[in-house]
């Protein structure tokens, strides 16, 4: 079902975890639905230093978490904004079509958390045209 | 793989053909492989072999052998049972009762026949998946043909009180068919007494082959074919037999049915074993389904603030195998219907978990459980967020 | 039993499973047993086994494997094309074509769906037993919305213009669904050029196992669930996969396409010395079906005077396996419907004699049926009074 | 399918023939249904001296008139005429129950043979019941 990057992401999740203190925190996802995605990020000078994540739910949501921080980690928060679920599923080497909607959830977790960070500034949140949280999986086939 | 040991626990989805059951089959395919309608001495041998078989089905539910049918699976002897008495029933009444906790084959039938103008009601079960008396007495009408509930399900292994059920459908003339699909070799059966028209069965959940079931249908009651063919199974399932898993499912009955007791006083003893251990040594857990009038095999327990798939997957990479009535690993949307009908919250839903017990665990299988399970649950609390919230006295 | 020989002639009512089918299905009943729908590493392997038994029975056929449905059957797989056409479409048509000539599944679907209000138009044949392709044409009405016709037919083997057919359906817009169970293996099929929109399969006629067959569905062709149920193939067929029936129907599927028409050469060279003998040994002797389009392997004759039954015990006591379209075998009033349909009178059709030669039949065999047959034949014409009365110029 | 004395008559029947200027005559069936028995009766003194058949028709077809055909030979008409189709049924140890129709032919065509012989000597023809020739065979179960 997975690839041997999904699992091997799954299996050995990089940064779990939390930071106190960080500068922007964003959340997506609904218990109901069986995920949640919370996203921790240390700034610095407009850089991801540090990230971290928090992940409810299945193999293809914690390995999608993993990559999407692998990611963005040590990107401007421009470069961070603008990676794409695709890019994160690529990434893993695909997803099951029924399980591409972890990897829009890891987006939307990247997005909510940069936007946490830009209020906590005084910047005007970017704008986002999806609604992370929705209870309606996008399922394929 | 961390590990070599291998703890298949998950009956329940299916089981391996037992040695003496394979045994049993292998002449069928190669040797005495004669169409059974042929009238020539290799197809006379292969209906004497499919007749033993029906015998024995019969003898292990109490039934007479001309009131079994072999069928594909249980999925198709469901499926018969419901559209059959249906469509044959149509001038009667058009009313069918059914669970709330029934499996696919009967839900999904039902709605079919909802479509084709029947109208089915769903009845409730209790936190413990079992069924309400009361609300199925009530939703009877003159129109209802048909009550099906299941005998034991398939998730959180609750027993429902067929007796009883049958004793209703009895008094008011409704024809009543229960899916024995997972009851088979777990519980003792006898139609007769019990007021049973219709079963169903399949054989691979109980060492038996796949792609074989049977579906008993007491003498004087007419279902429509589902099956329309040839003249096989008494012109009522059309279709060349599928003579070696006849012959599997027949063995496998008669070794599943031979000592109920003692099987289950064996397998019940392991399943306690794993389940106290399960409940003592991982907080925040909650066991699924009636604490007693459950299948003495089946374990299913809910972990607060994780999800089942990670869970299963987890638990492969250390030779466990599982299931989890989490949505995630079907590809549905909302976790495990029976899992809601008792009263689960969805994301309690999403983290459960079903153990379910065979003849060839052992208690080295139990402890090994015991011994990586909880290591596991902690590992996936570590990355949960809704850990996070509760740890932090949040929620 | 008079002799040690036996010789099964009877291929096309089924067949033995193949040493090398067989072997491939043996790990999947007692060590690769996983449920194909879970997710651990068992199930998994489960999984890609029905897929690679999926991609060949798609690659005999020139279909995609995304195409293919398990069944358990033929039948199953007839009643699912049919019902599932009918109960899809309702809303466009009631109409249905199918032939005189079809496998009772086909038939006796269609006699159910007459019952639910659809309309059947059974086209006839000629005398022998190709469709009348001008009757199918002008039975074509709006409300049309299946045709089904056999690829080749079970006991006279006239093979069918389905190519032609085919045509005639797109043209219309008309679902064409094909009954191969008899083609495959025998006919270069590939659903594409051919304009198959459905098409049914069963393992055990081409020397794999009874019990499993298959559906193809041209992607985009909707048709209702027969077996409603868990989400297996698709969502399409509920029921827990026959796991090693589905892979030995890759196996044995794969064998028998890999090289047609080396195979055919083979049986029909066999077929053409046995039936030229027994037009040359037995007087009165007269073939069914189509003298060239017909299935390689298969013979079809009426013995004037005597009766098919009685036919086949006396070749049964000779160690040979035939047999017959007379009622008193099949304990139906009437001799074979494809039989009259053709346009045999009642008592000839009633001394018919179906073999089916295959792949291990040999000359030897051959011979061996040329000696025996005539002798019998005519001793049952000497007790017979028919005969009597044509002997002495009566008749 | 048939028990063991089914088969010794079908395999080995008694009385196959015919038998020249018979005294009686009797035949009954239906080619279309795929049975016709026909019996010739030689009588002396009212006894059944010889009897032979010939029939055209299924494993038990055959069987049921050789086994009819041994039960009223040395037999007077009148024992003959009562031989009933359950009777030859029974001797032939059981008849599955969609051939029980042949047991009815063998009476039928013992009862036509002997009526046959009186009408031949004068005497009124016994009166029968049922009609053997009829198409719809009487199909148990
Ligand atoms: C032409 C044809 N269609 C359908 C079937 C039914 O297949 P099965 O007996 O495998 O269900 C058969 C064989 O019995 C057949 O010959
Ligand atoms: C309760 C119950 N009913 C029906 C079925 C369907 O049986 P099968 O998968 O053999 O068609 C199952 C198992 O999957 C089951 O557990």
């Amino acid at each position: 079902m997975y690839s041997d990057k999904v699992m091997d992401h799954f299996m050995n999740p990089r940064n779990v975890g939390e930071i106190e203190n960080a500068d922007g925190i964003g959340e997506v996802g609904n218990p109901k639905c069986g995920d949640i995605m919370r996203i921790y990020l240390d700034v610095e000078d407009n850089i991801i230093k540090d990230v971290k994540f928090k992940t409810f739910g299945c193999g293809a949501a914690i390995a999608s978490s993993s990559m999407a921080t692998e990611l963005i980690k040590g990107k401007t928060l421009e470069e961070a904004w603008r990676l794409t679920n695709k890019a994160v599923a690529e990434a893993l080497g695909g997803l099951p079509a029924i399980k591409m909607h972890c990897s829009v959830l890891a987006e939307g977790a990247i997005h909510k958390a940069i936007n946490d960070y830009r209020i906590k500034h005084g910047l005007e949140p970017w704008k986002d045209d999806k609604n992370y949280d929705d209870d309606h999986h996008d399922i394929g086939e | 793989m961390d590990s070599k040991r291998i703890v298949y626990m998950d009956h329940a989805a299916t089981t391996y053909v037992k040695p003496e059951v394979l045994e049993a089959m292998l002449p069928y395919f190669t040797e005495q492989f004669g169409n059974p309608s042929s009238v020539y001495t290799l197809g006379r041998k292969s209906r004497s072999a499919i007749e033993e078989a029906r015998e024995k089905v019969a003898k292990a539910i109490g039934a007479l052998p001309e009131e079994i049918y072999f069928t594909g699976g249980g999925s198709e002897a469901d499926n018969w049972a419901i559209k059959g008495a249906a469509f044959a029933n149509r001038a009667k009444g058009n009313h069918i009762i059914t669970s709330k906790i029934e499996h696919h084959a009967i839900l999904n039938t039902c709605e079919f026949l909802e479509k084709q103008g029947f109208e089915v009601t769903y009845v409730s079960v209790d936190e413990n998946g079992v069924i309400d008396l009361e609300e199925l007495k009530n939703s009877i009408t003159d129109k209802t043909i048909l009550i099906s509930i299941m005998f034991a399900n398939n998730e959180i292994g609750t027993i429902q009180p067929i007796e009883e059920i049958g004793r209703i459908a009895k008094e008011r003339g409704i024809i009543f068919h229960t899916d024995a699909v997972q009851a088979i070799g777990n519980v003792e059966i006898n139609v007769k007494d019990m007021n049973i028209d219709m079963l169903s069965l399949a054989a691979h959940k109980f060492y038996g082959p796949k792609g074989v079931g049977a579906l008993y249908v007491r003498k004087g009651i007419r279902i429509e074919n589902l099956i329309h063919g040839g003249g096989q199974e008494r012109k009522r399932r059309g279709g060349t037999e599928n003579l070696p898993g006849i012959v599997g499912l027949g063995k496998a009955i008669e070794l599943a049915t031979a000592d109920i007791e003692g099987h289950n006083a064996r397998i019940r003893a392991l399943r306690d074993r794993l389940l106290n251990g399960i409940l003592e040594k991982i907080p925040y857990t909650k066991l699924n389904g009636h604490p007693e009038k459950r299948l003495p095999g089946n374990i299913n327990v809910s972990f607060k603030f994780i999800e089942g798939e990670g869970l299963l997957l987890l638990l492969d990479q250390s030779g466990i195998y599982g299931s989890t009535g989490s949505a995630c690993s079907s590809g549905s949307l909302d976790p495990s219907h029976v899992l809601l009908a008792i009263g689960l919250p969805h994301e309690i839903a999403h983290g459960s978990l079903r153990l379910s017990l065979g003849d060839k665990n052992t208690e080295e299988d139990v402890d090994y459980v015991l011994d990586v399970l909880p290591k596991i649950v902690q590992r996936l609390r570590d990355m949960s967020p809704l850990y996070e919230n509760f740890i932090k006295g949040g929620r």
